[in-house]
């Protein structure tokens, strides 16, 4: 393995680390913040890419997909809040888990009734496609350099909003204590129907952005969500900064350990049982990487201890 | 009100051997298999409302004991089937078809894996703990996809179902009768457990761990005990899962299958007695009787399940019976 | 009575339902009223498939057992199905067990065995002249299975061989280890969302190394899906829409009228399982197992892919085509632009002691 | 001009009953006490005013509105800054972002609060989880202050507090009582610190008011027979 | 009379800057009171999370009837008899107030690990569980969840639960916060008999109450000791005054 493809490998690594983190930032901010387990997530992240792919089919325009993902994600996340999510928030995580998976299901089975169960398209427009060629003679997609200004770009927004504004300090607060602070004169209910939305939204940019170059499917949500839980717990839940981190990690672990395992066993090993246990540890490796950092740091990286 | 729930207990109980009896007599022998998956799951279920119930412990990570109690089934009988012995050094152990044995394997080695995983996890809590058990039997699911000798994904299917003494296992009314016979005597046991001082003191530490410190019980000590019991039973429960399909398959280490056994239990109601049976029987009726009306079936469970969390608060039985006991 | 147990909710649905709407379609065709046709979902999981068989054969008392979409879940339904005496008629899967050791007399596989598509490729990369080939698939027995099957017709080097993680969306580390692995040619068994997801992000990382791979990740279902970074590719498979006989124009033809969208390989194989089944019985009765079971051997139907018969592992000897994906209007479709293999049985049938 | 007035309040929580028909009024500028054992419905009073709870029947009317359906934070912004019974500071907060989370403009600010208590302002970038608990009290004070209220409700507000700080607080009162319109409804244990404080009480047992009149009119009688000292 | 029962000697925690505790040191003698007064903030609680054990000191010792017991955790100082109650009401929710006392006597039972038996079927743990309810007056609240009680009942519930350890030490925080007059009173009543069972280390504000029982009084201020003596002695200490008691209280 060449210096060169081992840098490219790593770039490969926080790509897919800023990509997980779009999908962990919309996450984070309603599990750390609300303290709400939404496993629907996925679903709103699946929105967001069946909205962006009819739109981009019927219109031809990237940018109005991903507008309308922005649209339909966050819409579907007041719908949502209003109706289900509102009266959860006093109750245990038990029953959150209970009704999230029961919208999953409502989410899932309702996108293969109106899109059918076909995987749709949705692809990336000519303007941002095909490789840009990096310093070190590197050739990169554009599209995937794109992914991570956007990542960043909503981390440090996300960051700014809770961690600054009095948005944030209010929606923190209400995690704590709920009716004191409406008893202090501040609208929570409005305030976390917002908030929501917003998770949604970015829920929904995430899938639409991804749908791009993955496959835009019924129960394409279901190991992001998994990946996205992955992420923000490592990183410490209700940490904008941690889910940062987190995601940079897994996805460095994730790239890494799949393309270096299988050459680590190759080196005292038959190649293609190497390739085999490579692979297979390799597809063990960020829930190893979860259960060791939680072993050591019992509330993630940057958790609040 | 405690009253209430003890009849309602015993009518479940009743039901779930009159509708096998039922259909015995009038030849439905599928509604029999019905059932007894309603009593095994509902088993696993048993095991797991020890840990998230009484102890607090949301494991998101019970397929694990599932899993390792349906492999202890499908190595074991495998090998037995083929005449190979699991192996020779330092000891020779041969497989069996007997269901004893293989129950009692698959409780150590789901006892010995709820030691390690709970150990490690019970450092966390909350969420954390929820995620921790989760990816570790994510770990166990992915190794059991990719470990060839054991069917990969494929699993292995064991023809015949296993053997106990003096019952023939393939009549389905006579394997109900053995897995009925195992979800009584857990429940018992679980009854019994809930009101010792184990119990109390575990309850206790899920509510206020800071105070049981005060008085000098180790939180820790007492949340492993009950993880370890927990993940004996949902094993032995996966043990006989796998003789009801006469098949296991790294699905059974899935996190579809925890959060399934979550459902059920807070379907019944979380920390009740009987909760995970009545939650179990539910979700099986739904599933198969949506699943005749529509392709879209699940739509109809999913708004049914999220009637239940947003009305029925506490769980079916805490609506029939009343709160009692309610941990709210 | 026949039994259907096939995947209808969930993720895969879009395969099981191909599969009972090309065999339905057979059915109505047919005009045949002594068929009555169970069909149930089994969400892919194979717990709920097996329940599912016990029910068909208990309750129901279906004769024949058919529409299982994926090789686990075959696994787990089809030995104990034959085991009862029960007929099984394999729509798609064709897990390597069941054409070798554990073959049975039956179980009648339809579709093909799993590896043949796969070394349909490997035929064509010898043929096209690869010397140098990357392959990669999930790491689970299919995958295993897909690249040994590659393996066995292709005679080059191997450029790199990776397993990935089954599920898998990311595909970036394996398109860079593809760039620098000097390689003149990729395979890939990647089925379902995972091959979509591959080919976009191989299309937009700017190699243009010539990629085959099985008919899955070209199908009628998902081509649309994958968009123009599929064009020009080929790929191998048993059936393709143009190929000329009365039996498949017509197929196509009312299919597309019946359901208003093309047919996928997967109803061209649920339309040919009834096909068979339906021959068997204008020729024999099912309670005469025996007799039930030579007219079954003798697959005497006009199969949507031309010749069709069975080795003597009950699996099919068949031509395994190479299509291309091109474009007719706005819609991405398949070509056939040659033969792979032909008269291809499988590797397992000499295992097999019927 | 009456600020406030309860007629006949009761509520419950679930099937318990805890309050029985409470009458009071506060007028403006009044600082009037509310006084009982342990368990009388003290607490509960409060929380049916802060619309923390539902009034089963009777009516509260606060600015001459009655409020019985007004959600909780629309009560809050008419003008009822609430020191709950426990504190409650935001855990997860800073001292400074527990005072400006539910800040309204006004006379109160973080500089009039810190000058009230300099110890918060010294602290004011600790997490208040860390704070002890006289800290914890101070915040939860000078968080309601910060909402700029016309009436405040202090909940037993110097449980806690060092004699020379509840000292402080009620000279704070004292003058807030002298300088400004503010109407305060107190809960405390201690009848002395109460007496040279509030203008009028109120006297709960079970769940009713049973005695009502000028502090000053609290007799010996009184207090022995429903406060128990 | 001079058994030192339990002792501190030179305790220091910081937290980052703040000197919480400065060399603390500190005695409770066998069958005394001995107050911990000193400003909100002063480090008192944090001292008592020290002995408990619930904090670990950044240097320091603390004896525990004759015992190093620094290194010791909270719970087997707990089992070693030491008591404490916590400055805001720390009880099991969902549990009666029995519930709440028993499990405090299966504790100092020390044996948790019974599968089998009806935990409030054991008479004596029962009988232990009542009479401690009984002393401090919630016999009538026996079956009452500890969530549905008012304020100042669960602060009796605490003191209940820890009487039910039978400690030879006790450490109360504000044992007395929340408690109307009536229930402060019967609550100095009943600590002022306590201390012959168990020497008392007691934090509180009701200066009332200290002056009342205690026999020995320290002033805690900002992390140092800066004086210990009886009643008077500390009520007429210039220092105590401004720092602590302001004007009233010595009048
Ligand atoms: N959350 C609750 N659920 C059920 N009952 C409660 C709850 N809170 C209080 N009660 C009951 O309501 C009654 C009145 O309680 P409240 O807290 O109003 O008393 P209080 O006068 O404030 O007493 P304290 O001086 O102890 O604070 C008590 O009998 C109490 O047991
Ligand atoms: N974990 C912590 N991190 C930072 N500072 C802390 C922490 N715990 C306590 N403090 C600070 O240490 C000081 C001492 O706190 P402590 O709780 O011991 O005071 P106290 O004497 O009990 O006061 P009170 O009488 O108000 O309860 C306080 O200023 C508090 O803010
Ligand atoms: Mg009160
Ligand atoms: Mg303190």
């Amino acid at each position: 393995m060449t210096i060169i493809l081992l840098i490219e490998q790593v770039l490969n690594g926080l790509q897919f680390g800023v990509m997980l983190f779009l999908m962990a930032a919309g996450l984070t901010l309603v599990f750390g913040v609300m303290g709400l387990i939404n496993l629907a997530h996925g679903s709103l992240y699946m929105v967001g890419a069946f909205a962006a792919a009819a739109v981009a089919g019927a219109t031809g325009s990237f940018l109005l997909a991903m507008a309308a993902a922005l649209g339909a994600a966050a819409i579907a996340g007041v719908i949502v809040e209003m109706l289900v999510i509102r009266r959860l928030y006093d109750r245990d995580h038990l029953d959150q888990v209970l009704a999230t998976f029961a919208l999953i299901l409502i989410f899932s089975e309702g996108t293969r009734w109106i899109f059918g169960s076909f995987p749709l398209y949705l692809n990336i427009p000519p303007y941002l496609s095909g490789p840009i060629t990096l310093p070190g003679d590197i050739q990169y997609p554009l599209y995937r350099l794109v992914i991570i200004g956007v990542g960043l770009l909503v981390a440090a927004g996300l960051f700014l909003l809770i961690s600054r504004t009095r948005l944030g300090i209010r929606i923190r607060a209400g995690e704590s204590d709920r009716e004191m602070i409406a008893a202090l004169g501040v609208n929570i209910s409005v305030l976390y129907t917002i908030v929501f939305a917003l998770g949604a939204a970015l829920a929904g940019l995430a899938g639409a952005l991804v749908g791009a170059i993955q496959s835009v499917q019924v129960g394409m949500g279901e190991p992001v969500l998994i990946l996205a839980f992955v992420v923000i717990v490592i990183g410490g839940i209700g940490s904008i900064t941690g889910a940062l981190v987190g995601s940079l990690l897994v996805g460095l672990t994730d790239t890494l350990g799949r393309t270096l395992l299988p050459v680590l066993f190759g080196t005292f090993m038959e190649a293609s049982a190497a390739t085999t246990v490579g692979a297979a540890i390799a597809s063990m490796l960020i829930y190893i990487l979860m259960a060791v950092v939680l072993i050591f740091r019992p509330t993630g990286l940057y958790g609040a201890r | 009100m405690m009253r209430r729930e003890q009849i309602l207990n015993g009518a479940v109980l009743l039901g779930l051997i009159a509708v096998p009896l039922w259909a015995w007599s009038s030849g439905e022998p599928f509604i029999i298999t019905l059932a007894t998956k309603v009593a095994v799951l509902g088993l696993a279920g048993v095991g797991l409302n020890i840990a998230l119930g009484t102890g607090g412990l949301v494991s998101l990570g019970h397929a694990a004991f599932f899993g390792i109690g349906g492999y202890a089934m499908g190595i074991l009988a495998s090998h037995a089937q083929q005449y190979v012995p699991l192996f020779e050094w330092p000891l020779l152990v041969e497989g069996t078809k007997s269901m004893p044995v293989i129950w009692l394997v698959a409780i150590v080695f789901s006892g010995l894996a709820a030691l390690l995983i709970g150990a490690l996890s019970l450092r966390t809590s909350g969420v954390y703990f929820i995620m921790i058990t989760l990816a570790f039997a994510q770990m166990l699911y992915y190794f059991a996809i990719s470990w060839p000798a054991y069917g990969g994904e494929d699993g292995m299917a064991i023809y015949v179902r296993n053997s106990f003494p003096g019952l023939n296992t393939l009549d389905p009314i006579q394997f109900f009768a053995i897995t009925f016979v195992i979800l009584c005597m857990t429940l018992w046991f679980n009854a019994r457990l809930v009101r010792s001082p184990f119990g109390t003191a575990l309850a206790a530490a899920r509510q206020n761990a800071e105070r049981v410190e005060a008085v000098g019980i180790d939180p820790y000590k007492l949340r492993l005990a009950a993880f370890v019991i927990s993940g004996m039973i949902t094993g032995l429960a996966g043990a006989l899962f796998a003789d009801l399909n006469r098949f296991v398959s790294p699905t059974m280490f899935g996190w579809h299958l925890s959060g399934e056994l979550i459902v059920f239990v807070i379907l019944g109601g979380t920390g009740r007695l009987l909760g995970p049976v009545v939650g179990a029987a539910i979700f099986i009726t739904l599933e198969h009787v949506l699943g005749g009306i529509s392709e879209y079936w699940q739509i109809f469970l999913g708004v049914l399940l999220l009637g239940v969390v947003l009305v029925a608060r506490g769980g079916v039985i805490a609506v029939i019976a009343g709160k009692g006991v309610a941990h709210d | 009575k026949v039994g259907m147990i096939t995947t209808l909710s969930g993720g895969g649905a879009g395969l099981g339902i191909d599969v009972r709407d090309g065999f339905l379609l057979a059915v109505k065709q047919s005009g045949n009223s002594d068929i009555e046709v169970v069909v149930e979902d089994d969400q892919r999981k194979p717990e709920i498939a097996v329940q599912l068989a016990d029910k068909m054969i208990q309750s129901e008392k279906v004769d024949v057992l058919t529409g299982i979409i994926w090789s686990n879940l075959a696994m787990a339904v089809v030995p104990s199905a034959t085991a009862q005496g029960k007929f099984y008629l394999s729509p798609n899967a064709g897990p390597s067990q069941l054409a070798g050791e554990g073959c049975h007399e039956n179980y009648f596989n339809v579709a093909w065995q799993n590896d043949n598509l796969h070394e349909g490729a490997g035929a064509y990369a010898k043929d096209a002249g690869f010397k140098n080939t990357f392959i990669l698939a999930p790491n689970y027995p299919a995958g295993t299975d897909a690249l040994a099957g590659y393996k066995r017709f292709y005679e080059g080097e191997l450029a790199g061989e990776v397993y990935t993680k089954l599920g898998q969306t990311d595909y970036a580390a394996e398109i860079a280890q593809i760039r620098a692995s000097g390689a003149d040619s990729v395979f890939f068994f990647l089925p379902g969302g995972m091959g979509i997801s591959f080919l976009k992000q191989y299309s937009d990382s700017g190699i243009d190394l010539p990629v085959v791979g099985p008919a899955f990740s070209f199908d009628q279902g998902i081509l649309q899906a994958v968009g123009d970074a599929a064009l020009g590719i080929k790929n191998t498979s048993q059936w393709s829409k143009d190929i000329d006989n009365p039996a498949n124009n017509a197929f196509v033809e009312s299919f597309q009228a019946e359901y208003g969208r093309l047919p996928s390989l997967y109803a061209s194989q649920g339309f040919d399982t009834a096909n068979l089944l339906l021959s068997a019985m204008g020729k024999a009765d099912i309670d005469d197992a025996d007799a039930f079971r030579a007219a079954l051997k003798e697959a005497d139907f006009d199969s949507v892919r031309g010749d069709f018969e069975f080795g003597p592992n009950n699996h099919p000897i068949q031509d395994i085509y190479v299509r291309e994906v091109i474009k007719e209007g706005d819609v991405l479709t398949n070509k056939i632009v040659g033969v792979a293999l032909e008269d291809r049985g499988d590797a397992y049938a000499e295992k097999c002691k019927m | 001009m009456t600020l406030l007035s309860l007629s006949d309040v009761t509520a419950s929580y679930g099937a318990a009953q805890a309050l029985f028909g409470v009458s009071l009024t506060v007028d403006e500028g009044d600082v009037v006490a509310l006084m009982g054992r342990n368990g009388m419905g003290k607490t509960t009073t409060i929380r049916t005013i802060c619309r923390m709870m539902p009034v089963k029947s009777g009516e509260v009317r606060f600015r001459g509105r009655s409020i019985n359906r007004v959600p909780s934070h629309r009560v809050a912004r008419m003008g009822i800054g609430l020191v709950p019974e426990g504190r409650r500071c935001f855990a997860n907060l800073t001292v400074e972002e527990n005072l400006v989370a539910a800040a309204r403009p006004g006379d109160w600010n973080f500089a009039s609060v810190s000058q009230l208590f300099p110890r918060l302002a010294e602290r004011h970038d600790q997490i208040a989880a860390s704070l002890s608990g006289g800290e914890q009290q101070m915040l939860a004070i000078g968080r309601a202050l910060m909402t700029n209220p016309t009436l405040l409700i202090l909940d037993e507000a110097t449980e806690g507090l060092a004699p020379i700080v509840r000292q402080e607080i009620w000279n704070a009162v004292r003058t807030l009582k002298a300088t400004s319109a503010l109407a305060i409804l107190v809960v405390d244990k201690s009848i002395k610190e109460l007496a040279s404080v509030a203008d009028h009480a109120v006297i709960i047992e079970r769940g009713k008011d049973v005695w009502t009149g000028p502090i000053s009119g609290i007799s010996k009688d009184v207090t022995d027979r429903f406060l128990g000292v | 009379m001079t058994d030192v029962v339990l002792s501190c000697t030179k305790i220091s925690k910081a937290f980052g800057a703040l000197q919480a505790s400065k060399d603390v040191s500190l005695d409770l003698q066998a069958g005394e009171i001995h107050a911990l007064i000193g400003p909100n903030g002063a480090g008192k609680s944090t001292l008592i999370r020290q002995i408990s054990g619930a904090m670990k000191p950044d240097r320091g010792t603390v004896h525990f009837l004759g015992h190093d017991v620094t290194r010791l955790s909270a719970i087997e100082r707990a089992r070693l008899g030491l008591g404490r109650s916590f400055q805001i009401s720390s009880v099991i929710p969902d549990f009666t107030v029995l519930q709440n006392v028993a499990l405090a006597v299966l504790g100092d039972e020390g044996n948790s690990f019974h599968f089998f038996r009806d935990l409030l079927k054991g008479r004596p743990t029962v009988e232990r569980a009542e009479t401690c309810i009984a002393r401090v007056g919630l016999e009538d609240r026996r079956a009452v969840r500890a969530a549905d009680l008012a304020h100042g009942e669960r602060r009796r519930l605490e003191i209940a639960t820890a009487l039910a350890l039978e400690p030879r030490a006790f450490l109360l925080d504000e044992p007395m916060a929340g408690m109307g007059a009536e229930g402060a009173s019967e609550m100095t009543r009943l600590l002022d008999t306590l201390r012959h069972e168990a020497p008392i280390l007691l934090i509180e504000h009701d200066m009332d109450a200290v002056f009342a029982l205690a026999n020995r009084i320290s002033v805690l201020v900002y992390g140092e000791i800066i004086a210990t003596g009886t009643s008077d002695e500390i009520r007429s200490n210039a220092e105590v005054r401004r720092a602590y008691l302001g004007e009233e209280e010595t009048a």
